[in-house]
């Protein structure tokens, strides 16, 4: 069988982080090819009910990325942000979400490197902690193909 | 025709049990969780509850399941393909514990799904449910199947209706149709013959309150009452009267996409939620809360008998049961029936 | 169709027309041929159009049943499906339930006159009328259509009004709103209602059949009635939300009256007997 | 209770009020919301340990809000939602007028929401020991352990959704789980469709939740939904300090600060 390739949604900011992975690739820093970015205004902007709908959709780890404290576009964005991770996180371990497939980082439009290594070590934990089986289940066949009770 | 009536030992019924599921049956009968109790699949005979007057649910998800997937669909590069559930799939299934209101509801159910269009769906399920009733010898407060046409003793609905005979009693088995002989071809020495019972002594007492013809024909001028909206304005329009109820069966059809395939799935709906009659437009015909309670009543007591020549109602008392705010149905037909026009 | 009420015919697009700003038509064909060859509908009847993985929505079969081996439908992107259908391409395949529903009793009209009064989107359920009395032309005396819009961009059959508005056996009429003509407009300009009552149509011997939104046909009625059309000679057709299509998902009932079996199509005096829940 | 009908009454009778929203006995041993909007029939109300109703749900219903200004008989947890109702413009002073109740039984008028506001501060929102203990034991559970809890513990939810209509914060004319464009929450009650449902209500109400358990009364299949938001009451005390609907004060949620913690952010 082949070894199990991680799919990793990220959402990221459009200033910060996007600009990041693009220096990235600019820089040509070689780095794990199993993200899928997805470009936001803001990290505010990033409602939490994406995230659950990227795992519905299958995917076995995110990341969630913006502007560092301070370094906001639209001054505070993130860390409105922020607040609302601090309980969305919290939600999601108290009702058996896998948290450590949930991967938050500050990454400035600077850190070409450090965007490499966000993903990286995505990458590597989430390889070894498998497909996200758990929910894979309960989100592909929800409906019983013959249902009863 | 003279009811075949047999005599079933009270500790015969464990051995009915083991039988049915030597026979490959499914079993759904009521167990009791978090002080609720509901029908659920039954592996073992123990821990099936007896100890209630009526379950939190009806047993109507058994021919007409909460969700139910309708057709599955893929894509490919070959094109669409679109497949309907086999209906050959479906288990044969014995309900085990259900009330005589509850059987009842089966036909008024079957009513709806069989209104010129034949819903196979529904009728292939309940061709292959085979329905245990057990006579009620308790009631309460929210009960009143006496006052639209059932007993607690009803057979209606029932392939065989046991009855207890006194607390800890043995029970009064009528075989009522078909399939309850098959069920007694493959178990009869637990079916013993015996001499003329009377169940009615039996069972519980459940007086008459209202008479249901007259409510119907008070509803026929009753549209713009202004009772609908003095009874529901305390209201908060959740589903939970629909979802418990026996006979309601108001729903809603749902695609559900996986990548290139998905299914479509028919799942349950209340007339009572703000969205659903609520048209794209912005427009909804039952605007307000007064409305939607106003089409409850009049689909139970004078939509369904008028069309269907049933009514939508068994008495169970469930809605009011399950109400989060005591909406009790009983209490506001009294009402319609006193409200002089 | 088969045991499975809810399986819908499979329809290939074969031709995506725009309309009016978000309204479109589609020509739809029947992927097997066996469907095509046992479907039949009368004017007036709809459909289920599903999108697979989006959803199912309920609007009228806008073709004549006189035309055989194609339906056609025209929709406005409101909502999630008609979005979804909106974005599919002429090749794709769509789900097609139907035909639900009662039909104009266009047999019983032979020998009389007809004027159709349509407002905006409400075109397409009496298009399947005009072109099944078209098709039928020695059947019926004068046809009179008066059809307006908001603005012309959004009177829709573009074509097909131009055509019939060549035909000498048809008398067209097409209006917009005030406010709404272009410079070249040389048609009326004013509310439908208006625009009726200026004409004057005569009742004789009559059918007057009349789609719109609310308002319009609210304002249309009363005109009608006072030109002398009683109410069994006027017809309309009803909307409501609803999902089966065959009278058992519980939204579209109008007091006792189900929308999906008992209509679409009404006459006025059906519509009087009707409570106010629509 | 004489205090109270006496109080009502006179309200109506001068037309103070146009109704008042309490207690009257209901079917078997329960108590149910009650409109008076007569004075003779203010004798129906009654007030005792079994009226657990939050009929705060009652005061941003279209039917009830028009009659006109309204006073509401309020416990302590109705006070909390009143409170919370106000700093989000869902009432004030013109429409309703508060009957207090203490933890005591005693009646108390507020002339105005913000003496409401203090009379609610004197006291914490506290979990009971119940619960409390329940919290932990789940928090004891490993992941995977918490996973199956909470799929088991959902399973029956057939969203009748009168968790969301009993909740007097749930007041949105249309909720994020009946928009279909986008399909935020599968529509069918399947585990997937429940848990999401579920997660989204307590997100919702993080930092807004008084704690009334209004919902788990409402819940006719008494599936324990109230852990989800109790446990967030619990983590918005550890996060951002203890909590009081406030008035004038900042939304929990809405707003941040500098130094909020950030621990888990690489």
């Amino acid at each position: 069988m082949a070894e199990f390739e991680p799919k990793i949604v990220a959402f990221v900011c459009n200033w910060c982080t996007y600009a990041g992975a693009d220096l990235t690739g600019t820089s040509r820093i070689k780095y794990a090819s199993n993200v899928r970015i997805l470009r936001f205004p803001c990290t505010g902007r990033i409602d939490y009910m994406l995230l659950l709908k990227a795992f519905d959709e299958g995917a076995d780890g995110i990341i969630v990325s913006g502007c560092h404290p301070n370094d906001c576009h639209y001054t505070s964005g993130n860390f409105h942000a922020r607040r609302r991770w601090i309980m969305f996180r919290s939600l999601c371990d108290f009702t058996g979400i896998d948290t450590r497939r949930i991967k938050f980082s500050w990454v400035s439009a600077a850190e070409g490197a450090k965007w490499a290594d966000i993903v990286n070590t995505t990458v590597a934990s989430i390889r070894e902690l498998g497909p996200y089986t758990e929910y894979k289940i309960v989100a592909n066949n929800p409906v019983k193909e013959v249902s009863h009770g | 025709m003279n009811i075949d009536k047999r005599l079933v030992r009270k500790d015969s019924l464990e051995k009915l049990f083991d039988i049915l599921k030597q026979n490959s049956k499914t079993i759904y009968a009521p167990f009791s969780k978090n002080s609720k109790v509901s029908f659920r699949e039954a592996d073992s005979f123990s821990g099936i509850t007896t100890d209630y007057i009526q379950t939190t649910q009806s047993s109507k998800e058994v021919a007409f399941p909460r969700n139910e997937k309708i057709l599955n669909y893929s894509k490919d590069k070959e094109g669409m393909k679109v497949k309907g559930i086999d209906l050959n799939d479906i288990p044969e299934v014995v309900l085990w514990g259900v009330r005589p209101c509850d059987t009842m509801g089966i036909g008024e159910l079957s009513a709806i799904f069989n209104w010129d269009y034949k819903d196979e769906i529904y009728n292939n399920r309940l061709s292959r449910v085979t329905v245990f009733g057990f006579s009620c010898s308790k009631s309460d407060d929210y009960c009143f199947c006496t006052s639209v046409g059932g007993n607690p003793g009803n057979t209606q609905g029932s392939d065989i209706l046991f009855t207890q005979l006194g607390e800890n009693g043995d029970y009064l088995a009528e075989i009522l149709t078909d399939k309850g002989s098959s069920i007694v071809s493959i178990s009869s020495a637990l079916f013993e013959k015996t001499e003329n019972i009377e169940k009615e002594k039996f069972l519980a007492e459940v007086p008459a309150r209202f008479e249901r013809e007259e409510i119907r024909g008070k509803l026929e001028k009753f549209f713009d009452s202004q009772l609908w909206v003095e009874q529901s304005l305390k209201c908060i329009g959740c589903g939970a009267c629909a979802y418990v109820c026996p006979t309601c069966a108001c729903f809603d059809i749902q695609d559900e996409a996986h990548g290139k395939s998905g299914s479509r799935v028919r799942c349950w709906d209340s007339c009572g939620f703000s969205t659903f009659t609520l048209h794209t437009s912005g427009h909804n015909p039952r605007e307000v809360q007064s409305q939607r309670w106003r089409q409850r009543i009049m689909h139970k007591f004078l939509i369904m008998p008028d069309r269907l020549s049933v009514y939508g109602c068994t008495g169970c008392g469930r809605c009011s049961r399950a109400c989060p705010v005591d909406m009790n149905i009983l209490e506001h037909l009294i009402s319609i029936q006193e409200v002089s026009l | 169709m088969t045991d499975n009420l809810y399986m819908p015919y499979l329809m290939r697009i074969e031709r995506v027309t725009y309309e009016a700003p978000g309204v479109k038509t589609f020509m739809l064909r029947f992927v097997n041929d066996d469907d095509q060859e046992k479907f039949n509908f009368k004017a007036g009847q709809f459909g289920e159009y599903s999108v697979f993985g989006v959803g199912e929505s309920t609007f009228c079969i806008a073709s004549s049943p006189t035309r055989k081996s194609f339906i056609e439908c025209t929709f406005r992107q409101t909502g999630k499906v008609t979005n979804a259908l909106s974005g599919c391409e002429e090749g794709s395949i769509i789900g097609f339930r139907g035909p639900f529903g009662n039909t104009f009793p266009i047999d019983g009209w032979k020998g009389k006159s007809l004027l159709f009064i349509a407002g905006g989107i409400a075109l397409p359920p009496m298009r399947c009328v005009i072109w099944n009395a078209l098709d039928l032309r020695e059947n019926f005396k004068d046809i009179t259509i008066i059809y307006g819009a908001r603005t012309v961009k959004d009177l829709v059959y573009k074509y097909e009004l131009q055509e019939w508005e060549r035909r000498k056996d048809v008398q067209l009429i097409t209006t917009v709103d005030p406010g709404g003509e272009s410079p070249d407009w040389k048609g009326e300009i004013g509310f439908v209602p208006t625009i009726v009552e200026k004409i004057a149509p005569s009742s004789k011997d009559t059918i007057a059949i009349v789609c719109g939104p609310p308002v319009m046909i609210k304002y249309t009625f009363p005109i009608l009635s006072s030109l002398g059309f009683t109410d069994e000679n006027i017809f309309t057709t009803l909307e409501n939300r609803m999902k089966c299509g065959f009278g058992k998902c519980g939204r579209c009932n109008v007091g006792k009256v189900y929308v999906c079996k008992d209509g679409p199509v009404f006459t006025l005096s059906q519509l009087k007997n009707l409570p106010d829940e629509y | 209770m004489d205090d109270l009908r006496k109080r009502a009454k006179e309200l109506l009778e001068t037309s103070a009020v146009k109704v008042v929203i309490g207690y009257e006995q209901g079917t078997a041993n329960k108590t149910r919301a009650l409109f008076v909007e007569k004075a003779e029939d203010a004798d129906c109300l009654i007030f005792d340990s079994r009226c657990v109703q939050n009929l705060a749900t009652y005061v941003t219903k279209r039917e009830v809000k028009d009659k006109g200004k309204m006073a509401i008989t309020a416990t302590l947890p109705v006070m909390r939602s009143i409170i919370q109702l106000a700093s989000e413009f869902q009432v004030n002073d013109n429409n309703l007028l508060v009957l207090g109740i203490t933890p005591e039984s005693k009646l108390v008028e507020f002339k105005n929401l913000s003496e409401v506001e203090t009379f609610v501060h004197q006291y914490q929102i506290e979990i009971d020991a119940k619960n409390k203990e329940m919290l932990d034991k789940i928090a004891k559970m490993t992941q995977a352990e918490r996973w199956k809890f909470w799929i088991d513990e959902l399973s029956p939810c057939f969203k009748c959704y009168a968790c969301r209509a009993a909740c007097p914060m749930c007041y949105c004319h249309r909720c994020t789980v009946d928009f279909n464009q986008p399909q935020w929450i599968p529509v069918p009650s399947h585990e997937l469709g429940n848990l999401e449902w579920h997660i989204m209500r307590a997100i919702h109400l993080t930092g807004r939740c008084i704690d009334c358990d209004a919902c788990y009364n409402a819940c006719p299949l008494a599936i324990p939904i109230n852990l989800l938001t109790k446990r967030m009451l619990e983590d918005v005390k550890i996060n951002f300090g203890s909590y009081q609907p406030s008035i004038k004060a900042d939304h929990l949620m809405s707003t941040y600060k500098p130094d909020d913690k950030e621990n888990f952010i690489q």
